[in-house]
């Protein structure tokens, strides 16, 4: 059986209801344990105190904001190119997620930045990329909703997507050239990447990366659920209008 | 009356009603700031406040076009000449619902806003106080140009042209008085100059924009 | 409670607002859930009646 | 008598369409409009209806009696059928709404979204809007656009009970209607251009 | 044969509206659709010309051979009559516009701005715009609306002329047109809800 | 082809067509600046590229909604869709004429408002080259944007929103060459990812937006 057979909205149903419980518990778990072994259970940092338990929430929520975006990509892709009609609402199901994901990474790293560089906001290439992935996460909601027809409504916003996409990498080389340019440093220790953080904030910070990851999968699954019902509902309405 | 009030409200957070729009593009103008005038935060911080304000200001002129256009498309606004309603008060419920669906977000998201423009933080109060007191005017004032403009095929720029030497005075006090909050001068005369401007275009404005309709229409 | 030193409002409204964020996504999420099931049901049941009173 | 007009010349565009023209409008009297293409019916009933005024000459009786009906419909596509109705119903200080919908067969389409509605539907609901003006006199340019012959005959039917409940109705169309009514031609009102006589400032038209 | 359809299934706003419809079209013929208000004549006249896809079913013969005239007409109201149809004969390669005025007799209005032409006028322009595009297959919504008798008459005359010179014309309409021509009922053929039975991804449907 | 270009010309060019509008709505914009961020003219000299390539933005934007929404409305985009004419060449040609009425303009005008904010005399030939570069791309990507909300009633604003964060690289580059032409800097890699990015939407974006317009129109 092909995984396609999956994108009939029935067997989408069904699957996504066997898995639902395993997911939310799972996510319910991992984020639990996470958040509260990292702000309960780990040390302060010597240079920035008790700060780094920002981390916990920060970094996690950044990951699922652009990882949202990934997916709606990969399934608007799939949408315009075999039409299956759960495709292209799992990507509308996932905008406000990654809308909301992308606003916690903001909020933290904004109350994290002011004791750390003094300031709420720099206009630091990772932080100014951030700002605009919100942006094109907001118009790709509006013309979701803007749209009246659900099928026109899939294909103008998976075009979006798509050219958003090559846009959103073009600002972010744009962003890096601009601030560079004005030799305007604020250092940022997450700029370095990779394992920065020593191992007692990495443990519970994976565990909280993971729980984000579920908790994203299972939101998607259920708002996809919830978008498939109120698309069969409105179109069974219309049925029956046109009947009588 | 208040049937109007709720079906305008109504149809504004219904989908495609442009609730929100004029939030966001305050917001995108703010965020294209720093692009076009480069980062540097003792620059933008000076002149924040009057960015904030030329944002807001634009934001509503922007979603003054769907204010009386619609209507007039779709025929509502001939139907409404010949109802039994005193169109003075229409209008002035129009702009209302104009107030509250675009002004007023903007009043509350602009705090937020001054946050990304580095404002200094003795003007928050100030900036919020002379939005909430400025942008009722602007509405207002809005109307009024909609209602000079509402035959016009897609006469959104025009209207933008028309509006904004009526916004001048407003901006520059509203301006003014965020200005001097956020240098932390007393702001107490240009706050005073716009409630002022405020008070007097919502006793005035209506006749006027009623007058225009009327004209309008023929 | 950990000791959370002077950056103790930061830490707190951290978590305060990222969690307050999420309960809200997941509200609505599940808000409109139940919505759309409630309303689907409806519908349903009406299309069944209408079948019914066509059919038999 | 609930509507009279006295030698009334109309304009449109700055240049006269109507000269000369009278007509009274009796409770309980139709009054069918007729004449070519650009004879002026849709200047004349828009004057009428208080949306222009004329150029000269008297109309009596007008003030917010009238519900007017134009070629375009004042349907909101985001409001659903119902909400629609219910809105000018409570402009025009109304009340139920049912009768109308039951008028133009509307029960079934009550929940739609307004802008979902095929031309017909939705000049059906653009007439329905008459029926809850509670207005006397109905001024109609053209309302059986686009209806199919059930529904020109719920048309026909609602003004024939407008008439007998003693409205009155004004209405232009090319088509044959069914509805018992005088018939105004309006040809024979073209106004004549009037020449440079230097007289006055009226001397442009 | 010019135009033929097989087995067409259309939707309009998700929903299923025609199902199994069937027709072919030859040279010289006319086919005048009828259905009540909401059967799908403006839905099916948007597929033929391409507007929108079907659901399934084929379409032959379509491609650059239709000329498509709408609700709405395509006019500009700052351009004159006569630019206005210059405009449309250039796009579709069409030379002399000479002949489609005199047919609809716009002559005299020809150096009008087209905005300030009445309702049935504008008509005349929209439907004059068909004979300069030379296409072969007209594809008509509803096109005598707020046209007057003797406007009703060019154009049963512009359509029989077209047809005698070969071409073809698919025309829905509510009103008598007394043209020589077929006509096609949709209404039997109103699309039959399928059930979530859950076998294919149109499931919603 | 030619027949479109120059009946978009001429409407630009009649009453009511909005040539000129953008123009004006620049000048606006411009004037109203030194009424919000105050009059110090080493502030507004500072400022003056960025604000220059704002406006210009923003007129642009401003104008987009005329772009095709007029022909949608009154049913001229249907029939040309039906007509024997590729789109994508249809659509790049309403994206020729919108730079043609707007976005010429505004390069032309550009030094005359660089007075008004006291541009530094070295950054008068980087500004118009800037712009003259920018705007094409301005005019393409905007010409995306009016193709995907063509069928909104009133989708000014939301055009707006989905239009301006595209904008945002034209706008850093453009911004940042006129800046450092201004700073006596050398601009010619700002310069050239401007020229990078008016060749590439101009070779790819009128696909999508011919795309688009199809998906939109069923
Ligand atoms: C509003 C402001 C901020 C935004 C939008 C932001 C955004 C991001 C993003 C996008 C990531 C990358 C996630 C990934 O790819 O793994 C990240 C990681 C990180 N951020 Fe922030 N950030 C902000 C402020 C801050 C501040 C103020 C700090 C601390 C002083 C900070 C510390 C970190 C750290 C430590 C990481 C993990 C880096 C790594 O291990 O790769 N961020 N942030
Ligand atoms: N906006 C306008 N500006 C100038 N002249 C106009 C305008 N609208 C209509 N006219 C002209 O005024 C005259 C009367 O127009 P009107 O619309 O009243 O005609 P009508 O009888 O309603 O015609 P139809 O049956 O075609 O609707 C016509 O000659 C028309 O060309
Ligand atoms: N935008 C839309 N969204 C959803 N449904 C629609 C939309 N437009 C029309 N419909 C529905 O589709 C069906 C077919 O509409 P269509 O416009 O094709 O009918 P029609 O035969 O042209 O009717 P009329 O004679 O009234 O013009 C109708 O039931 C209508 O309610
Ligand atoms: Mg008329
Ligand atoms: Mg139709």
């Amino acid at each position: 059986m092909s995984i396609w057979s999956y994108a009939n909205p029935v067997k989408f149903l069904a699957l996504s209801a066997k898995l639902q419980p395993y997911l939310w518990a799972a996510a319910a778990f991992c984020i639990c344990t996470g958040l509260i072994w990292g702000f309960f259970g780990t040390p302060d940092d010597f240079r920035q105190g008790s700060t780094v338990k920002i981390i916990y929430l920060h970094v996690p929520s950044a990951l699922m904001a652009i990882n949202a975006w990934f997916m709606m990509l990969l399934t608007s892709l799939i949408w315009l190119v075999r039409r299956h009609h759960v495709s292209a609402l799992a990507a509308k199901a996932a905008a406000p997620v990654g809308l909301v994901m992308t606003l916690i990474a903001l909020i933290t790293g904004a109350i994290w930045g002011q004791p750390m560089w003094g300031t709420w906001w720099a206009w630091d290439p990772r932080l100014t990329s951030f700002l605009i992935l919100f942006l094109f996460y907001l118009g790709y909601i509006a013309l979701w909703e803007a749209v009246e027809d659900p099928d026109t409504a899939a294909d103008l916003t998976s075009v979006l997507c798509l050219v958003g996409s090559v846009f959103a990498v073009m600002s972010r080389y744009a962003v890096q050239f601009w601030n560079q340019g004005l030799h305007q440093g604020t250092s940022v220790p997450m700029a370095t990447g990779g394992r920065t953080v020593s191992d007692v904030f990495f443990v519970p910070l994976m565990i909280s990366m993971v729980g984000f990851g579920l908790l994203f999968v299972a939101l998607v699954l259920y708002r996809t659920g919830t978008e498939i019902r109120l698309r069969r509902a409105q179109a069974l309405r219309s049925r029956q209008e046109r009947e009588l | 009356m208040i049937a109007l009030l709720l079906r305008d409200l109504r149809l504004a957070f219904r989908a495609g009603g442009g609730f929100g729009l004029g939030l966001a593009f305050f917001l995108i103008v703010t965020t294209l700031v720093p692009f076009s005038v480069g980062p540097t935060s003792a620059l933008l911080g000076s002149i924040a406040p009057g960015v904030l304000w030329l944002g807001a200001l634009l934001a509503c002129l922007l979603s003054l076009d769907r204010l009386l256009a619609l209507d007039y498309e779709d025929g509502t606004l001939d139907l409404l000449l010949t109802a039994p309603l005193p169109l003075e008060a229409a209008v002035s419920v129009k702009a209302l619902a104009h107030w509250l669906t675009t002004g007023l977000p903007l009043v509350l998201a602009a705090p937020v806003l001054g946050v990304l423009l580095s404002l200094p933080a003795s003007g928050y109060g100030w900036l919020v106080l002379s939005l909430a007191l400025g942008t009722p005017a602007l509405s207002v004032i809005g109307t009024f140009g909609a209602a000079l403009t509402v035959g016009i095929k897609r006469g959104g720029l025009l209207l933008s042209l028309l509006v904004l030497p009526l916004y001048v005075p407003t901006l520059i006090f509203g301006a003014e008085a965020a200005r001097r909050g956020a240098m932390g001068l007393d702001p107490s005369t240009p706050l005073l100059m716009l409630a002022g401007i405020t008070l007097g275009t919502i006793a005035l404005m209506p006749f006027a924009s009623a007058a225009v309709l009327r004209m309008g229409l023929r | 409670m950990p000791d959370l030193g002077k950056y103790a409002v930061e830490v707190v409204s951290a978590y305060g607002a990222s969690l307050i964020l999420l309960a809200v996504l997941l509200g609505m999420t599940l808000r409109r859930g139940r919505k759309a099931r409630a309303e689907l049901a409806q519908v349903e049941a009406d299309a069944n009646r209408e079948a019914v009173k066509k059919n038999g | 008598m609930m509507l009279s007009a006295q030698n009334l010349t109309l304009a449109r565009g700055g240049v006269p369409v109507i000269a000369g023209l009278d007509f009274t409008l009796a409770a309980g009297q139709a009054l069918i409009l007729r004449g070519p293409n650009g004879a002026g019916k849709t200047t004349l009933l828009r004057t009428i209806a208080g949306l222009q005024a004329p150029v000269s000459g008297t109309i009596s009786g007008a003030d917010d009696a009238i519900a007017y009906a134009g070629h375009a419909d004042g349907i909101k596509a985001m409001l659903s059928v119902r909400e629609n109705l219910q809105f000018w119903a409570q402009v025009f200080g109304g009340g139920a709404i049912d009768a109308a919908l039951d008028a133009y067969a509307l029960h079934p389409l009550a929940d739609r979204l307004a802008g979902t509605l095929s031309a017909g539907q939705k000049r059906r609901l653009g007439l329905s809007r008459l029926l809850v003006t509670g207005c006397p006199v109905w001024v109609l340019d053209e309302p059986t656009v686009s209806l199919d012959v059930d529904a020109v005959a719920m048309f026909a039917a609602a003004v024939r009970a407008h008439l007998a409940s003693g409205g009155a109705a004004l209405i232009a169309t090319h088509i044959d209607l069914s509805i018992d009514a005088e018939v105004l031609d309006i040809k024979p009102f073209r106004a004549k251009p009037v020449h440079f006589s230097g007289a006055s400032d009226e001397a442009f038209l």
